[in-house]
Parts: structure tokens; C-alpha cells; sequence
């Protein structure tokens, strides 16, 4: 197991960052997800849209530039970029349901072995709200979960979600600090392993059923 | 021709117990502030407020949740406001949690006229709870709709005395849908310009949906 | 009967001119409808809209000032007054279903005394097509049919429309160069009369039932 | 990082017999005239084009139906194109003829995501033929589905390298709902200029939905 939480959560960032080609439309998910644009490899200029109305989102703004005009989902100041532009969530909304959305990274409480995932709720202990979380699962091309493979000891991928649905069946693909897993027709699908893990240690912190790819590999990170 | 200003008397007058009003903003961006603070002012009660999120406990029109003027909550977050959360728990605010895209499809139907919107969002989840569900080519969709309110409070970057409205960067967020969708629609815009002045291609609210323009007491 | 074409139609523009109040969001149709522009009572202040995507319409552009992007819905060059504005078709018909457009004046094939009206089709010889008009009667606030009393001596008010219906029970008002009629819970009433015509003249080039109002006026125009 | 301009072959290339192609514009303002030039050259037949209406004969995209490129069209006016009628009586094209409030909703509702919309157009009508229809809270409604296309083409008035666009006037009408409900987006814009010459707030179409760019030939 990977002990440091932050070095941790940088090697799921560094993970989702890789699956990205140029000028793809990606929206990250507040938290974990959010460390994703620091990483984006070299070459590769990724589009990220925020629900709130934004495509061509930019970096926190420098000291003495911020503008309170220009936030993301989570409410934090952000700058545009030059192509960037703005839009209702009307809009916004449309572009994440319509399949216009190639990515949205987000966390989960619990994710399972068919796709389907918990986020939004833990009912009588803490009711955030579904958010647009709902809308971007069911609209985005792909659904990438970004966890850390265990919370308190406990495994965060299942056999099957006990948290009231986020969606169901619709995630592609979980990176933990430990593994990359695909959900496929015929199940989950273990394809990557960190270098400093295997197969024996990501089955005893998963609680779902999973085959080892054929050709399985090192997480490239 | 056009005489649609009013202050802060006029806006006051327009509250009473028990209303249904939309809130614009998304976080508090966007969100007509000083608006929020008549309200507070007045101190109407049991209100239904319909918007993306429920904001700050000190900021936004969460500030109205905090003070226990609000009844009923039609949203789709609350996570960023204990006092939402904590009302909801003793029982005191009632809280429909909606998905966002659903909640402005519910908003934009009501301003468009139409009677509901098909959505694969929430299919197999409790969202479909008590909804009915069609199936078109194969795939399940919850019938979603429309949800209209007596007043809208629109935040504003840019009007024209007319009432034309331009919303800067992501300020805009569910404030043109909502201006679409109440029976009194006031605008609190930060800068007020002549008619004329605006570019036509930048009004995002045409001028006929405005009832009331206010202008901001924020900077 | 009036049987100068032109006068009959500026009678009949001029009295649904004299509807509007100050500010009245108003869409005129092509043909007949667009001539109620010309006689709005000095004072008034009425908003037009287009469904092809503009609201503050202006009258045609002088010689030499014509500009290729603003048109209206026949397609026509006009002008945009200064608190004008534009959109998409998307936003102009939500406007038009979502009761924000106050009157929309329309021509009509047939009328019929419960508020029908057929204007879009004539099976095997004309099928223009309904363009806007359906979403029209059915969503704006009110629906003034603006139409000749007869054509080639046959009435155009009939106790039920014979041709593919454009709406069912939408219509609120009918004005012809003879009468204005309203439509009620109870049936077609008639309001008004133009002065050189009479109730008798317009029971017999009328095809539908009607009640005379008690308070009848004489047509102001 | 953008490679979106394409020339007349090119876009020629994207072409095939019995296509579906959504094209923008209003009785041919905001119509992307020189797409419809490259494909009258290039001659392909048997499309079926979703559109407000058949223009004219000699102008917009009605000239495509002079031509007897298409066979199908969707639309809802045809009454300025003689040859669209004509056709339709000699039964050599079918036109499906689409209240236009119902024509742009159902194309958002393929851009959106959304699997039908209920509208109260239609309803008592020959237009309500086939169709699912609902009752909510006793208003009756017509179900309308998604119109979706292979190709959208786009008439824009400026856009950036990005492939944002800005529409002028009323140019805008179907243009940049189109551009939400095709496989492949094509515009031809009347201004190309680089990137952050735009006002952001302008924009009506982002750039993600653009796959490519053409320089149009009209002034």
C-alpha cells in the first residue's frame, strides 16, 4: 500500500491525465479529480469545462488578477483561457448530456464491479446533493472514477453499491493509487498495477470480483 | 416608454409570506446580492426558493436559509451550507434535492412552454421515485417537469434601461432561464446603461422578460 | 360590403393596431398582419418580435442602409430599433410557447366560431407549410385573426373549419374590415361593427353562429 | 493544437449519397451558400436535409432540391420554393412538415441529450398523427423526439481558429442548435480571425462542437 495520502492522489492525477488526446473536452470532478490538470502531458492541450458555464477553463489567477466573475463548480476563482467562452446552464448542461463531454473525472463513495457508482449521498449522515454529478455519469462519453483503493482499510470498489445510486452501469474505468481497473461486458477488468503493488495485495483491498487482463501492466505514472 | 426601475421600497413590496421565488447564481457568482439582502430586511417567512445550490451560510442567498426565512428548498446541492443541512435534519426545511441539468430543464420548460422533457439522469437511482418513466428506442428516460415560481431574481453585469441583460463570464449560470420562468422577473444588474449601448448579440434576457430592474448596491 | 381590397385591409390593420398597450411584446405574421405595424397609435411603444430571432424590429431599412443579416420571418430585410436584440430559433419559440409574446396576429383559410383556425394547408392544391403558426396561436397570450370578411363571396367565419386545423380553440379575436368578433366560453360574439356595414349584412357573409353583444359598438378605425 | 480549416475538397470528401444533413438559416439568411455551391458540384443524390425551410429555388439551400439532390426533407415551411412543392405532387420527394418551434426543440433535444419533449403544438391537429401523447396536470401534449444528423453545416458570421462562433443579427436562427445534434459540424464563416479576438460572452457555439472550418467564398 501507498501510506502518503497526497503522493497517493498524485498517482491517480498523473493516471487520468495520461488517457487524454489533444483538444478533447474534459470535465474534473471537485477534490481529487481537480489535481488531474496538473499533469496533463506535454503536446496535449486539454479542453476543461466547468457545469457552471465555462469550456477553456485556465489555472487559479495569479495573485492581483483575480476576477470574481470567473469561478469553477466548486466555487473557486479561475481564469479562461483564450479560446475560452461562457454559457448558460441550459447550455452547459446540454454539452454534458449530449454526449459532447469526451471525460469527466469524478470521486466516489463507492463504485461496483457493474459500473455503477455512489456519490452523492450517505443517508441520515451527510445529504451534499447530487450536484451535476448525475447529469455528467449519464452524459459524458467516458466516466472515470478517481479513489484512493481503500478509506480507512475499508476497499471503496464492491461487488455491488450499498449508498443510494449515483448512476448505474455507467462507469468505464477506476484508477486507484494501486491499480487501473475497466468495467467491460463481461465484468471488472484489472490492466494496470502500480509498480509498487500486485495482483495479491489490489484482491485483498477490493471487494469486488475482477480478471487480470491477459495483458496486464505496470501503471505508468 | 420604458420605466422599470425601482428601489429598494419597490423591491420590498414585492415580498410576502409563502412566495416561491428562483435565485440566480451558481456559489453565490451570479447571485443578486443586494436583493438577498432586502429580503433579509424584511424578514418574510416560509418562503420556497428554487436554485443550482444553497450557497454560504454568510454569502449568497444561503443567507436566507441561515436567518429561517425559507420553507422549502428545490436544489441541487446544499453541501456548502451547514445551516441547509442542519435545518433538514431537525425537520424544520424541506429539501428536494434535483440533478442540475434536470433542474434547469425543469426551469426552461416552464419558461418555453412545454409540459415536461424526457432525461436519462436519475433512471435507476431514488430521483425516480414517484416519476414516470418512458421508454423511447430502447432506452429509459424519467419524464421530468416544469417548475415555475412567482418571482425570479436575476443577477445582472449589464442593463439597459429597456432591460436588456448581459451576463459576464460565469455569472450567467441559471439566471436567463430563470428570467424565463416567473410571473415577476427583477433584475439586479451592476451597471445600468443607456439603450443603445448594449450589442445586441451579447443580451442573453431580451428586455420583454424583465418586469423590474434594481440596480446593485455592490460593487 | 367594402370593396376596395386596400382599404379593407388598412380598416382592418388599423383597428387591431388599436389593441396593443404600451410595451406589448407583438408578433405580426406575413402578409395582412405585417401592415398593423403602420397604424400604431402615436404613444404606444410596441415591441416586435420576429420568430426567425430578433425582438425590437424596426420598419425597412432606408435605400442604401440595407443590411443582408437582419430579416424578418417572410424573409424581408428590416431594421433593429435600439433596444433591440437577437437569438437563437430555440430561445424565439420558447418565448412564443412560453406566453411571453402578449398577441400574435395571423391570417387565416378559415376561422370557425369555437376559436379554430385552419391557415397552414389546402389538401392536393397548397401546402405551404405551418412555419411558426402552430407554435404561435398556441403560445402567445392572446390571437387576433386578422382576415377579409369573404373571399370570391364565400364567408372565411364558418361554424367549424373544413381544412387540416392549424389549432384547436386558440383563436380570441377576429377582426375583418366589417366587424370584430370575440371568442367566448359561450360562443362568437360580435363587438363590433364597422360603421358603413351593418348586423344584418354581416349575418349574411357570415357562416357561423353568433351572439350580437349587448354594449355593440361601431368599429373605431 | 487546432487544425480545424478544411477547403472546397475537403469538405467535398465529407459528402456521400444519401446522407443526412442538417443546414442552418431562415429563408436563406445564415445559410452556409458556398457548403451548398461544393455540394451541388459534387452532385451527390438522395439526401434527406433537416431544415427550417426550402428557401428558394435559385437561392439557399433550395437550390439542392432544384437540382433533385434530395429526397427526403424535414422541415417547416416549403412555401417559398416552388420546385419543393412540385416535387412533392410528382411524389419525388418526401417532406415531413414540422411545426418550427417543434422542429428546433427536437434537434435540441438529440444536441441535449434529451430523449422527447412535450409540447402543447400540434395538439387537435394532423400533426399529432402517430405520435405519443400525454396529459400532465390536465393539459394534453404531444411526445416529439430527437432529429439527429450525420452532417451539420453551419452558416457563422466570425470565428476564431478555435472553431468558436459568433452569429450576427439574424443570422442565428437554427445555426447554432444544429451545431449540437450532428456526428460532424462543419462552418463556414464569413470572418476567420485568431484566437482571443473574440469576446467570449459572444459566443453562441464553443468551439468542442466544431469539427471543421471553411472560409466562406460570399462577401
Amino acid at each position: 500500500m501507498i501510506e502518503d495520502i497526497n503522493l497517493a492522489k498524485n498517482i491517480i492525477a498523473r493516471r487520468i491525465a495520461r488517457e487524454f488526446k489533444d483538444n478533447q473536452l474534459v470535465n474534473l470532478g471537485i477534490g481529487l479529480p481537480t489535481l488531474v490538470a496538473n499533469h496533463i502531458p506535454e503536446g496535449i492541450n486539454v479542453i476543461f469545462q466547468s457545469e457552471n458555464g465555462i469550456i477553456g477553463m485556465g489555472p487559479a489567477p495569479q495573485p492581483g488578477q483575480e476576477n470574481p466573475d470567473i469561478t469553477n463548480a466548486g466555487g473557486a476563482l479561475v481564469t479562461a483561457l483564450p479560446y475560452g467562452c461562457y454559457f448558460d446552464s441550459a447550455m452547459s448542461f446540454a454539452l454534458i448530456r449530449g454526449k459532447h463531454v469526451e471525460y469527466t473525472v469524478l470521486g466516489a463513495l463507492e463504485v461496483d464491479q457493474e459500473g455503477s457508482l455512489a456519490s452523492w449521498i450517505i443517508p441520515g449522515k451527510k445529504v451534499p446533493g447530487m450536484g451535476g454529478a448525475m447529469d455528467l455519469v449519464v452524459g459524458a462519453r467516458n466516466v472515470i472514477i478517481s479513489t484512493l483503493h481503500t478509506e480507512r482499510g475499508k476497499p471503496k470498489i464492491l461487488k455491488k453499491c450499498t449508498l443510494p445510486l449515483t448512476a448505474k452501469h455507467v462507469v468505464n474505468m477506476i484508477v486507484t493509487e494501486l491499480a487501473v481497473f475497466r468495467v467491460t461486458p463481461g465484468g471488472l477488468a484489472l490492466i494496470e498495477v502500480h509498480k509498487d503493488s500486485s495482483v495479491d495485495e489490489i484482491r485483498a483491498n477490493t471487494a469486488a470480483d475482477f480478471i487480470v487482463a491477459d495483458n496486464l501492466k505496470t501503471m505508468e505514472v | 416608454m420604458f420605466h422599470k426601475l425601482i428601489d429598494r421600497k419597490g423591491f420590498s413590496d414585492l415580498l410576502k409570506d409563502d412566495m416561491t421565488i428562483m435565485i440566480g447564481g451558481f456559489l453565490g457568482c451570479g447571485t443578486p446580492e443586494t436583493l438577498v439582502d432586502i429580503i433579509l430586511e424584511k424578514g418574510v417567512k416560509n418562503l420556497t426558493i428554487i436554485c443550482n445550490d444553497t450557497a454560504f451560510a454568510d454569502r449568497g442567498l444561503g443567507r436566507l436559509i441561515a436567518a429561517k426565512q425559507v420553507g422549502h428548498v428545490i436544489t441541487s446541492h446544499i453541501g456548502t451550507n451547514v445551516e441547509t443541512g442542519k435545518q433538514m435534519v431537525e425537520g424544520s426545511i424541506k429539501v428536494d434535492l434535483v440533478p442540475q441539468g434536470t433542474l434547469v430543464e425543469r426551469i426552461r420548460c416552464a419558461g418555453a412552454g412545454l409540459g415536461g422533457v424526457l432525461t436519462p439522469t436519475g433512471v435507476g437511482t431514488i430521483v425516480e421515485e414517484g416519476k414516470q418513466k418512458l421508454t423511447v428506442e430502447g432506452v429509459d428516460y424519467l419524464l421530468e417537469l416544469p417548475l415555475r415560481a412567482e418571482l425570479a431574481l436575476i443577477g445582472g453585469s449589464l442593463t439597459d434601461k429597456a432591460g436588456n441583460v448581459v451576463y459576464n463570464a460565469t455569472t450567467c449560470n441559471f439566471n436567463p432561464i430563470m428570467a424565463m420562468a416567473a410571473d415577476t422577473v427583477v433584475v439586479e444588474t451592476r451597471k445600468l446603461v443607456e439603450i443603445g449601448e448594449i450589442q445586441p448579440e451579447l443580451v442573453m434576457t431580451p428586455s420583454p422578460l424583465v418586469t423590474h430592474i434594481f440596480v446593485s448596491e455592490k460593487s
